[in-house]
């Protein structure tokens, strides 16, 4: 469904990424590993459109979208929930959720998608009119996956997913992930919990200065003495 | 005490004034995230709307103000689309300066086109009076007092229900967010930027009939309505009305018991002393979210 | 205007400070063009003293351009002489460079009495000082309002309310002087700032006091403001007498109709003068009305007009000579009685170098035209007691 | 002398209509590194704000080698010797990564020149020399958390407050920063940090303290600590 | 700071105290002084600027410094060399009582008060006749000689307004580079999180803004000296004296060292030459173009003027490329994420 080509990517006079491929099916969770700075943001960055590629194509459900707006971006399905949650933090949740599916406004199926995200996560709809920003980080976190899934992605991009939350937490997004992958969904993950990772995706990439090291499907991976030593330490 | 009431409500009708100039300030400057300087220059453009409307069809400000607004607000769109937004991402500061440039710009065009002429609008309508209990006002003061209490409402009403209202929300909050979710941008941008146009020229329309049109009539308005929109609070509406009528208030009180000379002086030291109980002003909500994990 | 610049022989070069943007755009700007009317009119009648005048001009929105400006033409060593300026503050920045300089400089319109109260010997006045306004107010008041609104002078309650820039500080500090001298007793100033919107305060104060006569010093839009708010207030008056600026304007009268009628002012004259009185007037108008295509805004452009004149004569007399002690010869020895020029001064200088035979008159608005009511001999009719505003 | 570094008795502080700390009592030693879990939201962050100054507590006192500081401002806490880390990074932009690590040194050092030396030497020690001549903001989280943490020891704390500064690395980064919290710790600073990584707090923790709505529920060896059931059911959740 | 900058520094010091021998013509000399008077209190606004504060209330200082001068002098006969001495003074206890109150607001709200504070100090300048003579203002007596401060000529001003320049340029300099520099800098990015590192903020904020306003007080004095004419609607001006060279140093570029002197050194000629220029034509035609001049600097130069050289310059020398020089300051991450990329880029596909 998802086919990047060669990419590399600037930030300014910087290279970020050199040579990066990635190619994703139209279901499961894929997860998107790597070392510090090693670009895996800045891949999602290039996907979703927030940072042009400077070589390289990004095709999605064979379209060439390379040059394509971010919001035409989440207009096809794909998108991206940025680490660090980046929600709006004096708007309610609803609101937030609301603007989520900001893309399919016009289909007047806003209520049954919220109901269908309060019914995922029965605590937002609790604290539904409360402002996001007072919200603990485990909420926070829920309401951003929350507010992607409102515009029913294709694919959907989550960077850091379990940066500082609670285990307990941690535990539930990932059930949440695999949950949602089910569907006609793809779940790309970027995740420094690699055991975690690993445990729920199908597939996973591995990325090193800015270059696709390694891809397989996970079993391999775990087997695979490179990705053992180098991110499992052990 | 009816020299009181009659003060008090003259003051209230100019905080009136105040709040309707101020409203698209705030939208301005509260979503768009940009100090401007032209502001005044935007109410004396309707203002000179209005007078040649007047001059060339006799056409009544209630009336050209169903033309004169779409007008500006295509006009605010266009500003928005040529010259904010390609420095979107440049500093503040610098979008400051271009809202000077601008100033400077439309402040003398006026002058090099119209000369620097007093004009007035004659609109009997509008000066006509009405005296209850003692106090009087005029139609023309009371109808821009009415107009600016349902433009709050209305605006409230969009910030705080509408999807639009929401959109600019998030935009004032985060527009790299609000991008990366699926929003055009750039397009609500230009809607903010008409829109706050537009009330701003809804203002101008509205005092045209009781004040002078001349290439700095909205210069003198551009500090009051600054100070007006930070002492309400940024992107609150209810609170451009509350400085608003506050700072009417305020300066005709001051006025009338004190020194008229003083009057201007009393409207910033009450901004400075309201501002230091309340930095964010009056219903400026607490903006330290940091801390809590937001952006 | 601007001829050929050839040898200092054929032509005069005489620099010209006015503000034509920013505040003070409108009235400089009428200022200049009454400059501009009488240096055409005058080189095409052959100039002074053969020489073609060439009038070097400089657009002075503020004192610091005031300042740069006078700096830049004081540094050609052809321009030892110069006029302006219309405003107050940029006649005392711009006169300071040419006296400190050892140039003349000759005012035109500014009326502050600081500006030949530094004891230049180089800084002249040709037009009325603030106190010629004041004096003149009085003098209608005891010598004709208090007899007309049947109250004696010190019965009569009077207020001043002015605008707070150096011209309407200056007219109320000679208005307290003259009020006392002529025996108002009940006389106060209500100040108010030059750039308030909203004048509701000033009123309210006044409709308190219940005043049988405001005067008034207030630039454009604070005049419209401050008539119209008189109005919507109520505020009954038995005369209300404006004091040049505003109260002067086309646009005064535009904005409040029928109800500016009977509004006294005094000032400059106005071309609504009597004839005699006043000869070349009508030069003077037909040559604006050409050039500009309309009637004079306010009464700047003749009195710059008249200024510019008697400049030009006094040039005749030194020969063409522009330095300053031949010009300050010339200017001291000069004399003209009243009734000799278009605004109907005459030239006399005092010690310190102030037209003491210039003078301002009493005008009353009457449909759209300002007309001089008093004193009689520049009067075209009597004055009119008229409710001020309509109330 | 007593051997007690920060003792604080009973702080509480509330937000609006959130307790955010509702009661919290502690006594950490010299040489001691105090790990502090719990849920989102539990006050941890709240916790520290109050004993670095950044918030006053509404009730309860603050003391630090001593000394009540509960009415200090943070500079002068900060000058007392308790340095802290931002959870949400605060790199200086505009500023190198260097130079970043200058402004805390400066402060009690004017020289500009030992400062730029003395900040080399601690990046290198956290092993981001390579980055000392970038913009700060160019870094990646991860990086900008060593920043973070290079700029708090460079105030030269008794205390260092560290605020979830291993999230965003992976389980080897983890462990290749570990023995650097000992190391820090074993030159006499006190350390008191927040991880949501319960292996990696276990492992450097003498304590732990776990949080939840505002107060106390669990306090104890780290062994202890994550066997208790109230801990389980509020932070960890079941094994599965 | 490297050698290749002290030569050029000592070069362009030699220049600007050559120029009088070159060219005695006084108007081009007033030009000069005007440039030096604007770069000095750019200079002095920057000061705060290295905070990240944007103050648009340094006329209410200049104001002050120049009533000081011009009452101590007028009134007390106190020499103008002292009475530039206690505007600096004067100032800085200005800079004192806008700063309690008002320092503790940030970002627009306390630019926007400090507009206010220049506000009320006008009005009051008008207001309190007793002391300032009100709106006509005050005219320093006519003088001549060093002692006093008063020269026919312009050689002289230049002189002292170039060492009193230099004096500001040589102070914002050393405070860049010292210790106060690097607090301000920082706290120009996150105040907190400099707090949280032990530096005093509101101190350093105070003490910034006392160095600035005396600063820039002292060029009021200075300036009302050379003026002779003191009145409030010029010295406490707004636009003159607070947008002004705050616009000089966003137009150079804020916070840096050598942006406010080019920005001074720019656009004050250009405002004296469009007005020459052009102000005969039709009313109002130079600030027309003024205004136009300005939106396009800003809109093609948003670094301010510095950076777009040096980005320019960096374009024609690649080599030196990603080598992230020491104090290099460009928003390398802002300039990615840019909304004019993503227009670009879809543009491309239509
Ligand atoms: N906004 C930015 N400006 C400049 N450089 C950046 C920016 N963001 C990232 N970089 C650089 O790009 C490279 C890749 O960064 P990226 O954020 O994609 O890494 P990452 O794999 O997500 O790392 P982490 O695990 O730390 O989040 C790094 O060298 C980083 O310094
Ligand atoms: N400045 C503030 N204003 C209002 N509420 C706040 C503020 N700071 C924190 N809170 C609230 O206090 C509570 C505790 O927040 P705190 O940040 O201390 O949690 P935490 O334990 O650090 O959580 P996390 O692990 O997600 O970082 C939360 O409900 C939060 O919303
Ligand atoms: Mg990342
Ligand atoms: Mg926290």
């Amino acid at each position: 469904m998802l086919d990047v080509r060669n990419i590399s990517a600037f930030y300014g006079d910087a290279q970020a990424l050199e040579n990066v491929n990635l190619t994703l099916g139209k279901s499961g969770i894929v997860a998107l590993l790597g070392p510090n700075a090693a670009g895996k943001s800045t891949t999602l960055r290039v996907i979703s459109g927030i940072v042009p590629a400077a070589s390289g194509t990004v095709h999605f459900q064979g379209e060439d979208i390379t040059a394509a707006s971010p919001q035409d971006r989440v207009g096809l399905g794909i998108v991206h929930v940025p680490e660090g949650r980046k929600l709006f933090g004096t708007l309610s949740v609803e609101d937030n959720l609301i603007l989520g599916g900001y893309s399919k406004r016009k289909d007047r199926k806003t209520t049954a998608r919220l109901d269908g995200i309060y019914d995922r996560f029965p605590k937002l709809r609790e604290r539904r009119f409360q402002d996001a920003g007072l919200l603990s980080g485990g909420e926070q976190q829920m309401v951003a996956v929350g507010r992607g899934l409102m515009s029913e992605p294709k694919l959907l991009m989550i960077d850091e997913m379990s940066l500082g939350l609670a285990p307990i937490i941690v535990k539930q997004m990932f059930s949440l992930v695999q949950e949602i992958a089910t569907g006609n969904m793809c779940v790309l993950l970027v995740e420094q919990h690699v055991q975690n990772a690993l445990a729920v995706a199908d597939h996973g990439f591995i990325i090193d200065g800015g270059v696709t090291r390694v891809s397989g499907p996970v079993q391999e991976l775990l087997s695979s003495s490179l990705v053992r030593e180098s991110y499992l330490g052990h | 005490m009816s020299l009181f009431m009659q003060a008090l409500v003259a003051g209230l009708l100019l905080g009136g004034v105040y709040a309707l100039i101020a409203v698209g300030l705030n939208l301005i400057f509260g979503v768009v995230k940009i100090i401007n300087f032209a502001h005044g220059e935007f109410v004396m453009m309707a203002m000179y709307a209005t007078f040649w409307m007047w001059s060339a069809w006799n056409l009544s400000p209630y009336l050209s103000i169903f033309i004169i607004t779409p007008l500006m607000f295509v006009f605010g769109m266009v500003l928005q689309r040529f010259i904010l937004q390609p420095m979107q991402n440049s500093s503040p500061t610098m979008k400051i300066f271009v809202t000077l440039g601008l100033s400077i710009l439309l402040q003398n065009l006026a002058l090099v086109l119209f000369g620097g002429q007093f004009r007035s609008t004659q609109f009997p309508w509008g000066e006509k009076s009405v005296t209850v209990l003692g106090i009087s006002a005029t139609y023309g003061r009371i109808t821009a007092f009415v107009v600016a209490l349902v433009l709050v409402a209305a605006l409230f009403y969009i910030m705080k229900k509408t999807l639009i209202g929401k959109v600019l929300r998030a935009l004032a909050e985060d527009r790299e967010t609000a991008g990366l979710i699926g929003i055009p941008v750039k397009k609500y941008y230009l809607v903010a930027m008409g829109l706050g146009t537009a009330m701003t020229a809804i203002a101008g329309v509205l005092i045209a009939p009781f004040h002078s049109v001349f290439p700095l009539a909205g210069a003198h308005f551009t500090l009051l309505a600054f100070v007006v929109v930070v002492l309400g609070g940024l992107g609150n509406m209810v609170g451009s009305l509350v400085g608003g009528l506050l700072l009417g208030a305020v300066e005709t009180l001051v006025g009338t018991y004190i020194d008229p000379a003083l009057q201007l002086v009393a409207v910033f030291v009450v901004f400075i002393i309201v501002l230091l109980a309340r930095p964010q002003g009056i219903f400026g909500g607490s903006a330290s979210n940091a801390e809590v994990g937001l952006k | 205007a601007c001829a050929t610049a050839s040898a200092g022989g054929t032509t005069l070069k005489i620099g010209a400070f006015f503000p034509v943007s920013g505040p003070l755009a409108l009235l400089g700007e009428e200022s200049w063009r009454g400059v501009q009317i009488a240096t055409d009119l005058r080189n095409a009648a052959g100039g002074v003293a053969g020489k073609k005048i060439e009038l070097k001009f400089a657009d002075v929105p503020d004192v610091n351009a005031a300042t740069s400006e006078s700096r830049r033409l004081a540094s050609s060593p052809d321009v030892k002489l110069a006029i302006g300026s219309y405003s107050s503050a940029l006649s005392l920045a711009a006169s300071e460079v040419f006296a400190r300089g050892g140039r003349s400089f000759v005012e035109l319109g500014a009326v502050s009495e600081e500006i030949t109260a530094r004891g230049y010997e180089n800084v002249y006045r040709f037009n009325p000082s603030a106190g010629d306004f004041t004096k003149m107010q009085m003098r209608f008041i005891s010598e004709y309002l208090s007899e007309k609104l049947g109250k004696p002078v010190s019965e009569l309650q009077v207020i001043l309310a002015h605008e707070d820039s150096a011209y309407g500080q200056s007219v109320a500090e000679n208005a307290k002087k003259d009020a006392a001298t002529a025996g108002l007793v009940n006389f106060s100033t209500e100040p108010y700032n030059a750039k308030s919107t909203d004048l509701s305060s000033t009123v309210l104060r006044m409709k308190d006091k219940s005043p049988d006569i405001v005067m008034a010093v207030s630039y454009a839009a604070d005049a419209i403001l401050l008539g119209r708010q008189i109005r919507d207030n109520g505020l009954k008056l038995g005369a209300f007498i404006g004091t040049g600026g505003g109260h002067s304007l086309m646009s005064f009268h535009e904005a409040l109709g029928d109800a500016a009628d009977g509004i006294f002012d005094v000032d400059f004259t106005q071309i609504y003068v009597n004839e005699k009185f006043t000869p070349g007037i009508q030069d003077f108008t037909s040559k604006y009305k050409e050039r500009y295509q309309g009637l004079p805004a306010s009464g700047h452009a003749l009195a710059n007009f008249t200024g510019a004149n008697l400049l030009f004569d006094l040039l005749e007399k030194s020969g063409g000579k522009d330095d300053p002690v031949e010009f300050r010869n010339a200017a001291t020895s000069f004399k003209l009685d009243q009734g000799k020029t278009a605004a109907g001064w005459g030239f006399e200088l005092n010690d310190k170098n102030q037209n003491e035979r210039s003078d301002v008159y009493i005008m009353q608005w009457k449909g759209t035209k300002l007309e001089t009511v008093w004193p009689p001999e520049a009067a075209v009719r009597e004055p009119e007691i008229i409710t001020p505003f309509g109330v | 002398m007593d051997n007690t570094l920060l003792k604080v008795d009973n702080v509480s502080k509330r937000f609006g209509g959130v307790q955010a700390v509702g009661g919290v009592s502690l006594e950490l030693e010299h040489g001691e590194i105090i790990g502090l879990i719990g849920a989102n939201g539990a006050g941890k962050t709240s916790f520290f704000n109050l004993i670095s100054g950044m918030h006053f507590p509404d009730s309860g006192t603050v003391e630090f080698d001593g000394d009540d500081i509960t009415r200090l401002d943070t500079a002068s806490r900060a000058r007392c010797g308790i340095g802290r880390t931002f959870q949400v990074v605060r790199p200086f932009k505009g500023m190198t990564v260097a130079e970043n690590v200058m402004v805390p040194l400066l402060v009690n050092d004017a020289s500009v020149k030992t400062a730029r030396k003395r900040a080399a030497e601690l990046l290198e020690e956290l092993s981001i020399g390579g980055l000392a001549r970038k913009p700060a903001e160019s870094l990646t989280l991860a990086q900008r958390k060593r920043v973070e943490v290079a700029r708090a020891l460079a105030t030269g704390p008794k205390l260092l407050l560290l605020d979830e500064v291993l999230a965003g690395l992976n389980s080897r980064e983890v462990i290749d920063v570990l023995p650097f919290v000992a190391k820090v710790r074993d030159r006499g600073v006190s350390i008191l940090m927040i991880e949501h990584l319960v292996s990696a707090v276990m492992e450097v923790s003498d304590r732990i303290l776990v949080l939840d709505h505002g107060v106390v529920i669990s306090e104890g060896l780290p062994n202890e600590v994550v066997n208790d059931p109230k801990v389980i059911a509020a932070y960890l959740g079941k094994e599965d | 700071m490297k050698k290749i900058h002290y030569l050029l520094s000592i070069g362009a010091v030699a220049i600007a105290a050559l120029l009088p021998l070159v060219t005695a013509d006084q108007f081009v000399l007033h030009i000069c002084v005007m440039i030096f008077i604007y770069v000095g209190i750019t200079v002095a606004w920057n000061i705060l600027a290295f905070g990240g504060i944007l103050s648009l209330g340094h006329a209410a200082f200049f104001g002050i410094g120049s009533y000081t001068v011009a009452l101590l002098y007028v009134n007390l006969n106190i020499n103008p060399w002292l009475g530039i001495l206690a505007a600096m003074l004067t100032a800085g206890i200005g800079a004192l009582c806008l700063a309690i109150p008002l320092l503790r607001l940030r970002g627009p709200f306390f630019t926007l008060s400090t507009l206010a504070f220049v506000e009320v100090l006008r009005l009051i300048a008008i207001y309190w006749v007793g002391l300032t003579n009100g709106s006509v203002g005050i005219t320093t007596p006519p003088a001549e000689g060093w002692a006093l401060l008063s020269f026919q000529e312009r050689q002289p001003y230049y002189y002292i307004v170039l060492f009193m320049t230099l004096i500001a340029i040589s102070i914002s300099v050393w405070i860049y580079h010292s210790k106060m520099g690097y607090h301000l800098r920082a706290v120009a990015s996150d105040e907190d999180a400099v707090r949280a590192l032990g530096v005093r903020t509101p101190r350093l904020k105070l003490t910034a803004l006392v160095i600035s306003a005396a600063l820039t007080g002292a060029f009021g004095a200075f300036t009302a000296m050379y003026f002779f004419v003191i009145e409030p609607e010029t010295n406490f001006s707004a636009t003159l004296y607070s947008i002004q060279p705050a616009l000089n140093g966003i137009i150079g570029g804020m916070g840096t060292l050598l942006g406010p002197i080019v920005g001074a050194l720019l656009m004050t000629p250009l405002g004296e030459w469009l007005r020459t220029t052009f102000s005969g034509a039709t009313q109002g035609l130079n600030f027309v173009i003024y205004g136009i001049v300005l939106i396009v600097i800003v809109r093609v130069m948003p670094g301010g003027i510095v950076a777009g050289f040096t980005k320019l310059y960096r374009r024609f020398r690649p080599a030196e490329r990603s080598a992230g020089s020491g104090d290099s300051k460009d928003g390398t991450a802002e300039e990615i994420v840019d909304d004019d990329h993503i227009s670009t880029t879809a543009g491309r596909r239509s």
